[in-house]
């Protein structure tokens, strides 16, 4: 498969992917084969270290930078989180750290799926998010200074 | 020309169920909204269908009820952020009400800062409840609590509060914004502002402040703010505490339970960060249905017409009881929220406030949890008659009539 | 034979508006009352009415209102003290729930009595509230908390306990009555006996067995119990605690402010008697209205009757979960309430959760509260269902029927 | 006026003296008179220590035992109150220990003031009350055991 270039293309080509299921059963299905399909977390980086915090489920984020680029590489203990994760690698890994930290991520909403991104949930998404655009702002904000 | 139309203000007293109520054969007339506020039906039906359609604890659970109602509590969070202008939602904590808001901020952040011989200082028309919790946790740190001295007008002396910061070694002011005792609105940023120039921390007590007016915590400068819903047409049991973050951050937990923590276990328990360190247990989670829909009736009407009635009905009130003889208003303070406190000479307040009662006024009697308020002004108690923006002329001329005829009796 | 007909469970489900909610276009089937009760429409109309009658701030106030709404609370009092058994109603205190009633007392007794090195010995299955607020006690006053172990089947040990009693220097032990992770219901008579033949001070957590039983707080012999009115059919924002007064008496006050105080003055402050030293600021009033419908609602139905209703749906879904491989229930005790837990092989429970909420069913999923039990069973979390009196014996077919499902899917 | 002899008699003739009033305007005004005829309390007798505590108005009982009968003395400050304690007063001064500790006291009920006597009333009555009826119980349990 080819990765379509831009944030909001890999987005698009999500929404019309879920397109596809009308039932919740077969979305969910969807989501838990896309975390199957995320690339294998190292055993040391699933540490302490790279943990966010989610009281139900636990994430792994482990971001790496490529120039003015952001690599993401994650995990969850949870099979649906995990499917999420995965969305969310996706979408935002090898994008450069100003269109990640400007994203904002309609997508989730458009496959109905918003909600599992409610900071009310206690599932890790919300906070793995936040600390990837955390880790994109950080960067951006350098190469603004530099450049 | 009044604030409101005489149609406007039939209106409004039509959506409060309670005023429709009859006491000792005559209509309620309720002048004691300082104690606690009347609710308008939508509160009430808030409330109501939140438990027949949505009721779940929140916070923890996966299914749609406790999601639905994390998501109208944590949406409350957002709006009382607002409401005052902090700065991020987790400077907006859940508490009871105003008095365990000043106990949670006495017994964590009072009790790091306070060392032996250090002050707090609060004014002298402090209601017990930002006056007792500093005495209890002054009193175990071996440091003191001194007075703000009041004038006789009702106002403190700002100079003496001035002396006071430059000669003690002060860490803490707690101060009313306005006093539910004699009505006056003190000008709390200056006293926040002298504070904050010498490094000393600040919490004021916006109980009967909040309510009637708009306030913004960053324009203010304070530290620390409590307010009450029950004072603001809203549910019993719910209150806020704002906090500065970076202080919240450095705070030690009060409380411990559930919700409040990370990682619990016999060899080490680790706590959450603000706000949810500071909110152990299961919440009122019913109230925030009940808030959201009173803060919708404040915005309807608007603050401002709500503050500007009850200043009316102030004035009014004040005009009218002046003309009765042997009686005498404490506090008159250029400005004044919409209370009135008044003692009758030879009548004591406890038997004016039975006669009153008789005749369907409902007023509040006593030191109003004031004491050394009252003390300082030689009384052992006032009547207070308290307003609200349902209230009317005619409630008061009741009033006025019931001294008049009270006093007939008394003397 | 059911303890109900089917017509009387119909009866019984139609007191509840939540019970036809629908959720994800399936009806919903809550079977998280464990987590907070859904109240009957009697609980709902009570709190309105009271609010549309007669709401007005407590204990101080000389007019009507103020009477009627004080009355109301206070024949609470009375009315928990006979629930308990307590000696007399100035036992009985009004919290906002267990996690507050337990913090109360860690808070005074526990500071007043743990010297350094003294321990508190609390169960290792407890809730957080009853195992956090010690810990924050004892690591202030240099003592420490220590476990009494649980045992495979969701038991304590109780040789264990007398052990650890006769080792250590304990003062005080807090203990569950019933866990709300598993279900044990403890013999927590034993353990009391066993503390108070040493001397040594008890706390019960009744969060999950005084909605659910009869109990005697004289028989029993603790010194001090808590439970919550959210989990009995009851408003959220209220709990109790019940201390005897002995001891109630010789503690310090805690939160300061309106009610709790005698006298206060810049020169010192003296406090109220038990229980209203522990009752600082204005008390969530609206409350009592509806806890009073909830024990009318449990008194109707009889809580035997409920008991035994409750009993016969965990012995169903106990029966109908085991026959689902793959499926392993944590705890066995002799004795249970109805809880059960249960864990998925290679389901995490998160994802079971989303699953059934998916099929309109609500179950709570997690650590509940509870890592310590979590940590010993060596699961991060389990998959529970709850069950209160409206509960059926189709819900848990569901339960069953969306667990076989969901397996499916993820294994 | 000639006491009757035992409390019921006296709670009777107040009933009695009561039943004239239709408007509570008239009885609150004949309740303000009893108190005005309440004898005088010394003014060291206003001390701490015969302060029966009240939130709203104080008040001050001082017993005097005279053999198995119990004399009181009382005061408030507030008029209603006193007048009320001038009720108690003249229909338990004087009575055998005993008698007081029993009485039920319904006369208050009867006339419509029971309200008054609620533990809720922030009057200091219902404590005035239950402490004469603590004081007569202790003497007559006294006399119970000497005979
Ligand atoms: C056993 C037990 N103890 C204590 C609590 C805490 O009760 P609350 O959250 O109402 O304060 C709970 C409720 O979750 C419980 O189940
Ligand atoms: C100025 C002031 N501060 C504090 C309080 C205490 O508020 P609450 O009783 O709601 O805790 C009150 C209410 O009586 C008040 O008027």
């Amino acid at each position: 498969m080819i990765t379509p270039d831009t944030i909001a293309e890999r987005e698009t080509e999500i929404v019309e992917e879920f397109a596809m299921f009308d039932e919740w059963l077969d979305k969910y299905e969807h989501i838990i084969e896309l975390g199957k399909g995320l690339a294998v977390l190292a055993p040391e980086l699933h540490a302490d270290e790279w943990k966010v915090k989610g009281c139900q489920s636990q994430v792994w984020l482990h971001p790496v930078r490529e120039g003015d680029a952001l690599v993401f590489q994650a995990d969850s203990d949870a099979a649906i989180t995990k499917g999420l994760v995965a969305l969310m690698v996706r979408v935002l890994s090898g994008q450069p750290a100003r269109a990640i930290a400007q994203a904002p991520l309609a997508f989730l909403d458009r496959i109905g799926l918003h909600e599992h991104l409610s900071p009310t949930r206690s599932n890790g998404l919300a906070s793995m998010v936040k600390q990837m655009k955390l880790y994109a702002g950080a960067i951006a904000a350098q190469e603004a200074s530099h450049g | 020309m009044s604030v409101f139309s005489p149609e406007e203000i039939a209106a409004i007293r039509g959506r409060f169920p309670i005023l429709s109520r009859v006491v000792n054969d005559k209509p309620l007339a309720y002048l004691d909204s300082a104690a606690s506020s009347q609710v308008p039906e939508q509160v009430i039906e808030a409330m109501a269908t939140f438990q027949r359609t949505t009721r779940a604890n929140v916070h923890r659970g996966v299914h749609r009820l406790s999601q639905e109602a994390t998501e109208v509590h944590e949406g409350l969070r957002d709006r009382i952020q607002r409401l005052l202008g902090a700065s991020r939602r987790e400077e907006v904590i859940f508490v009871r009400g105003t008095t365990e808001a000043i106990n949670l901020v006495a017994w964590t952040f009072g009790r790091q800062k306070l060392n032996a011989l250090d002050v707090v200082l609060a004014g002298e028309l402090e209601h017990h409840a930002n006056l007792v919790p500093w005495q209890i946790v002054a009193a175990e740190r071996g440091a003191r609590v001194e007075k703000i001295p009041a004038l006789d007008d009702g106002t403190l002396d700002f100079e003496a509060y001035e002396r006071l910061l430059d000669s003690l070694p002060v860490k803490i002011v707690a101060i009313q914004h306005v006093s539910n005792a004699l009505g006056t609105i003190h000008p709390v940023e200056r006293f926040v502002q002298a504070a904050k120039r010498r490094g000393v921390a600040t919490l004021v007590d916006g109980a009967q402040s909040v309510p009637h007016m708009r306030l913004d915590v960053q324009a203010l400068g304070c530290d620390f703010l409590a307010f009450s819903a029950h004072k603001m047409y809203g549910p019993t049991g719910l209150g806020f505490l704002y906090g500065r973050y970076e202080l919240l951050e450095s705070m030690p937990p009060w409380q411990g339970g559930g919700d409040m923590i990370d990682k619990v276990s016999f060899s080490g328990t680790t706590f959450h960060e603000p706000p949810w360190r500071f909110e152990a247990g299961t919440p009122h989670y019913v109230a925030p249905s009940g808030m959201n829909a009173a803060l919708d009736f404040v915005e309807e009407i608007g603050m401002e017409r709500i503050a500007a009635r009850e200043h009316e009905l102030l004035e009014y009130a004040q005009t009218r009881l002046r003309e009765i003889e042997g009686l005498r208003i404490l506090g008159s303070a250029p400005h004044k929220a919409g209370v009135v406190s008044f003692v009758l000479e030879g009548v004591h307040h406890y038997d004016a406030g039975l006669f009153l009662d008789q005749m369907g006024i409902a007023v509040r009697t006593g030191h109003h949890c004031a004491q050394p308020a009252m003390e300082r002004y030689g009384v052992t108690g006032t009547i207070r008659a308290s307003f609200a923006v349902f209230n009317t002329e005619s409630e008061i001329d009741r009033l006025v009539a019931g001294v008049i005829r009270l006093q007939k009796v008394f003397q």
